[in-house]
């Protein structure tokens, strides 16, 4: 059983929290411009716990992440990673291999000590069951967003990364993997990082929100949310969500000004 | 299966009909040419020429696919490396045949060595270049995610690396084979004692245009089963993954 | 003891050699003969440079040329058979000068030996063939098709491709060997012979001496016995009698009958017109032939030969 | 380009200590090269038998890039014509280069028209090869974009299916030139009156190393120079778009 | 001006309607499995009308798509599109040319007599003004999914097919798409059918909603909504909304006992 590995991935891991802060990040563009997309950034996400990264399109959300997840050494600033080194991330594209199956995909990203573990369980919940041998050219979108997170859940990570993994599902499967999500981060500890546009979803799911400002970006405004996550109820996750926008947008005005 | 057979006819039955109307000793037709396959292999001269040229066509097409595709996946990932290697790459790409048969008949002898080394020298640029371009190619976002999950180095080379050169392994060891065989019947004709080439020699001498085609055309035909048989169910089952034109 | 030897398949030199391995004349002198074959011309001087071969047949200029240039080859005359100038049967070509604005193919290059021969003759007769014909260079075989196809009036070509085409009706208008004897030579040249290193012959004398008497017991047998032609006769490709016939004696004919002395003399004469039209691209940096090209067996081979000769 | 150079010299440098290891006629060193390329230049033949060679050269590969890619694309495309037409490029592409040659040379002529087309003969299944793979790994996700807009055919070649091709066409045209230069050479030593192949013939019955290697070097240095100058900043201009590996 | 161009199209454009008939559409998956995707489904759309595809996550919606489009005559069955046969279509996942920058995408789809069209204003609408000249490599998700918005709008089309546009973008940018969308419909006659996970989007854009089940899909409750649309309330919306969800459970439900 897949749960099981999330258990034993729970003892090996340790505590070191995620810290993260970039002075600066750009990018060459082919025309020879400089592109500077992250400045003044620090992220600290303690052991266990669950951040939300959410920030206008472009601002820099993927490069941070990339950047965390050790991608991308091309930046100045510094990086330390919580967990054993066992990185679960969803792309905000699938990336899976097309020539390999369904099942292959989340096999060949598991570590070799676990490779031949039953993941029976967490292809039912994705509603994957009956695509196993599908090619991801035979998928939908929405079947190929799944195979990618039942990839990244599947390694037992105790670091996750997580870019905008819900859109493109139906409300019901999108609640669903949400839960699983859940469970998951309780289960085991795991440090996870979420990138959203979905306010509700984050103020639903995390313990602590970063706000990220235009290009190039850094944090306006960073909150953390009362426990439990996961527990809170819809009215409270309304009344959080206006009181953010609210903030966020005096935040934005002052950057702005500045 | 039935078009290719279709098609294999349709070839025969031209060649046969311009024969035909030739009349020429310098174009036999089918018939003259299938007779003449025909008495060559029951002397076994035929199957015993056609080995000795197969077993260096498989040994140099062996060694210079697998050290090109090493150089030229190197060379397509590093710009460092193929900017100092691409000069070296150059020089071998263009140099004669004839230059590099002779040096290597030359300082190494006379022999088997020489022969097989000299063709998959000459061989080697050629599947260097085709597999820079496939090195160049690879999709740096299959990268990050093959990086990100830590794919062990072999896994990495099997899952991501080979099935994106595949197109490249594929056009390269096609027409490869076909050039290192034409390299082969050169490298006998020059200096080995037996083999395609020496009996193409020899045949051209005497203008023996029915011994040069049947030999030529037994190894056209071994080419044509390999890929009926081998080659192209291979690449069926490589390609199964390719989403079908709607 | 052992003798590496390599010989193009379809020479004439497989049929001597053949010879001597069905008279057992190898093991007579006490050789053992290793054969290599090959389909091409050039493979002998290739096995010979590569050390893999310690004799073979090789052309006269090239070792002549290869002294000059500072590599020890020796050089002992095997055949004299040399090409034609040939022209179809009906042809109103009749001598030299009749070529001329006309087309002329030449097998092997412009620095093929027969093709410098016949233009050192035509310059004494006054014409300058590369000025007053059209030439066309290729491949012996090309060149002979392109004759029978009639792209070429007339055509320079090797001696075995000139005798199939005598027996289809076509004519010689010159010889090579005559050209030679236009330039002066008693006798046609050998222009092809056995090549071996000045080391070798020096650490193995005897061995070459006595490889030498057994070619010439052999081009005795040769030159004496017809069904030894008839024994041969599945090796030489020829498509009927007439060429078969043409072939032999062609090959009798170039047999080389004279000492060592005497072509050594009609070579200093030939390679010095050579040098005149060639130039140093053919006979490299030296003008005079080299004086320790030809090889000298011992006295006791050497007489062999001389007595043969007076007892013809 | 400063370390193309450096490569260069080095390569040079370990020719020149080999030769002057070896001392020996059959490895001329560079200085002796050198000279003898200077002396064929200032006497005017090594021009005039570089030109004629690279004349057949370019219009074989000219007509051999062209009917090849047309070709392999729409054998790419087609299911169908590909298993009509594959038979025929497996014969093609494995007929002995010198039955082409002699073929063209015995039916044509002993004429230029008969060596430029042996040459892209010889040549063209392999850039069918190449061109084929190409075809046959074309985006079906972008060619349904350019069906919804209607792209219009030209349009459609020129920004969708030709950056699609680049990496194929770059792998057979810089192997395919080389390929061009060695057959040209082989037909200019069977048949043609001039050309560096006619020059290598005679050198090579010499067995005149010098010549053989300045004629040889002579068309390396052109390659080096048009790969340097040419196609080098071509192909990146070509490539600016890929992402750079982070 | 590029909105000038959209009110050509309007006379343009004839009155006929959408009508897509499936008998059956199935795909043949590379193990040889029968895929059967839709089956006996019917939509009919009045022309200059806008519909929305609602459903759950792999059940077919992408096909309807690429079969209205055009891209699909593998199924049985009838089509008939609507307007002169300018189409604008979103693809689910962005469909940039790799090799030509984001101006170029653009006007790469444009049709021959508006090629020198002026696109200015409407890419600052989309935000994209500052990045004309970056390739596609160099974009964030959300910016190539703008451009392939930009894209469809461009054409001028008076049919327009959309796969779930909005989705990774922030909320600001998707609002200000949305009304982009609503003013471009109601100027010219354009017939828009539109693919969305988000009900909210659909209550307040559509004319109709259709409601798919699951794979093989066909409609199982379709919904013409009262008119204004785009002018709805919030909470006509959130109100429509949720009687919509209640219909479809029970409409699922149904169709689950059949
Ligand atoms: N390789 C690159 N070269 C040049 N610019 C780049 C490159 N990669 C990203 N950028 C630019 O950097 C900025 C940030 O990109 P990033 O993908 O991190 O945005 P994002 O916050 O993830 O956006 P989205 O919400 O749309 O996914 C964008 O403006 C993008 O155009
Ligand atoms: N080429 C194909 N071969 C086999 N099956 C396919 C193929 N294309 C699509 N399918 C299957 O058809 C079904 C419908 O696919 P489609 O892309 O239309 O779904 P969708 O409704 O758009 O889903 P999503 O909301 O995830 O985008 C899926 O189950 C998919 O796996
Ligand atoms: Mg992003
Ligand atoms: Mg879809």
């Amino acid at each position: 059983m897949w749960c099981n590995r999330l258990n034993d991935a729970q003892t090996a891991g340790d505590a070191a929290p995620l810290e993260l802060r970039i002075a600066a990040k750009s990018f060459l563009s082919a025309d020879g411009a400089r592109v500077d997309v992250v400045r003044d950034l620090q992220l600290r996400l303690e052991a266990g716990s669950f951040g939300a990264l959410i920030g206008p399109s472009g601002c820099g959300k993927t490069t941070i992440l990339k950047i965390a997840a050790g991608l991308d050494p091309d930046f100045r600033g510094q990086l330390r990673t919580p967990g054993s080194g066992r990185l679960g991330i969803v792309f905000q594209e699938p990336r899976l291999l097309p020539w390999r199956t369904v099942e292959d995909n989340v096999r060949l990203a598991l570590p070799a000590d676990h490779a031949n573990v039953e993941l029976g369980d967490l292809f039912e919940i994705l509603g994957l069951g009956s695509h196993l041998t599908r090619y991801p050219a035979e998928l939908s979108l929405g079947l190929a967003r799944r195979t990618a997170i039942a990839r990244a859940f599947a390694v037992g990570p105790d670091f996750l990364l997580l870019d905008e993994p819900f859109v493109s599902l139906d409300e019901a499967i999108a609640n669903r993997l949400r839960e699983e999500l859940l469970a998951l981060t309780a289960r085991a500890k795991v440090t996870t990082l979420l990138v959203t546009h979905d306010l509700t979803e984050a103020v639903e799911m995390a313990d602590r929100l970063f706000f990220l400002s235009d290009r190039p970006t850094h944090i306006i405004l960073e909150k953390a949310l009362p426990p439990p996550r996961g527990g809170r109820s819809s009215d409270v996750v309304a009344s959080i969500s206006d009181e953010m926008r609210a903030l966020v947008a005096q935040a934005a005005i002052a950057h702005a000004k500045r | 299966m039935l078009q290719r057979t279709y098609s294999l006819i349709a070839l025969i039955a031209i060649w046969a009909v311009v024969a035909a109307l030739l009349q020429s000793r310098l174009l036999p037709g089918p018939l003259t040419i299938g007779a003449a396959i025909l008495t060559d292999t029951r002397t076994g001269e035929l199957p015993f020429q056609m080995a000795c040229t197969l077993g260096r066509v498989a040994a140099s097409f062996v060694i210079a696919m697998i050290l090109g595709t090493i150089a030229g996946y190197a060379m397509g990932r590093s710009k460092t490396f193929d900017r100092y290697a691409d000069p070296w790459l150059v020089v071998l790409l263009n140099m004669p045949a004839l230059v590099i048969i002779l040096f290597a008949y030359i300082w190494i002898g006379l022999d088997e060595t020489a022969a097989i080394l000299a063709v998959a020298v000459n061989k080697l640029p050629n599947v260097v270049v085709v597999m820079r371009e496939g090195a160049r190619a690879l999709d740096p976002e299959l990268d990050e995610m093959a990086k990100a999950y830590q794919f062990a180095r072999f896994s990495r080379i099997r899952n991501l690396v080979l099935p994106q050169l595949a197109p490249y392994l594929a056009a390269s060891s096609r027409s490869g084979l076909s050039i290192v065989w034409k390299i082969v019947l050169v490298v006998e004709l020059i200096g080995r004692p037996n083999g395609v080439g020496f009996v193409l020699g020899s045949a051209f001498s005497l203008f023996d245009m029915a011994k040069i085609l049947s030999y030529a055309i037994c190894f056209i035909v071994l080419m044509l089963v390999i890929e009926s048989l081998v080659v192209q169910p291979l690449e069926r089952r490589a390609n199964r993954w390719r989403r079908r034109p709607a | 003891e052992a003798l590496r030897i390599s010989a193009q398949s379809t020479g004439t030199f497989a049929w001597q050699l053949d010879v001597i391995r069905r008279h057992g004349l190898a093991e007579e002198a006490g050789l053992d003969l290793k054969i290599s074959e090959s389909a091409s011309p050039d493979a002998g001087k290739l096995a010979l440079n590569s050390g893999s071969v310690d004799l073979a047949v090789v052309d006269w200029l090239w070792v002549a040329r290869a002294r000059a240039l500072g590599a020890k080859w020796l050089f002992y005359p095997y055949s004299s058979a040399a090409g034609a100038v040939m022209v179809k049967g009906d042809s109103p070509v009749r001598e030299i000068k009749d070529l001329k604005d006309r087309v002329l193919g030449i097998a092997g290059g412009p620095l093929d030996k027969s093709w410098l021969i016949v233009q050192a003759a035509a310059i004494r007769q006054g014409i300058d063939l590369k000025r007053a014909a059209k030439l066309e260079y290729g491949a012996p075989p090309l060149i002979s098709q392109k004759l029978q196809q009639g792209e070429t009036e007339a055509s320079l070509n090797f001696w075995n491709f000139c005798a199939s085409l005598e027996t289809r009706g076509y004519r010689r208008i010159l010889d090579v060997r005559d050209a030679e004897a236009a330039l002066g030579l008693h006798q046609p040249l050998a222009l092809i012979g056995y090549v071996f290193s000045e080391q070798f012959a020096a650490n193995h004398k005897s061995t070459i001496d006595r490889f030498i008497a057994a070619a010439q017991k052999a081009n005795d047998i040769m030159l004496r016995s017809d069904t030894e032609w008839e024994a041969l006769r599945p090796l030489m490709n020829a498509e009927d009698d007439r060429t078969f016939k043409a072939y032999r004696d062609r090959t009798r004919e170039g047999i080389p009958q004279r000492p060592v002395a005497a072509e050594e003399e009609d070579a200093r004469t030939l390679f010095r017109a050579l040098a005149n039209i060639g130039g140093a691209p053919l006979v490299g940096p030296s003008q005079e032939l080299d004086q320790a090209l030809y090889y000298k067996p011992t006295p006791a081979a050497e007489t062999e030969h001389c007595c043969r000769e007076l007892i013809r």
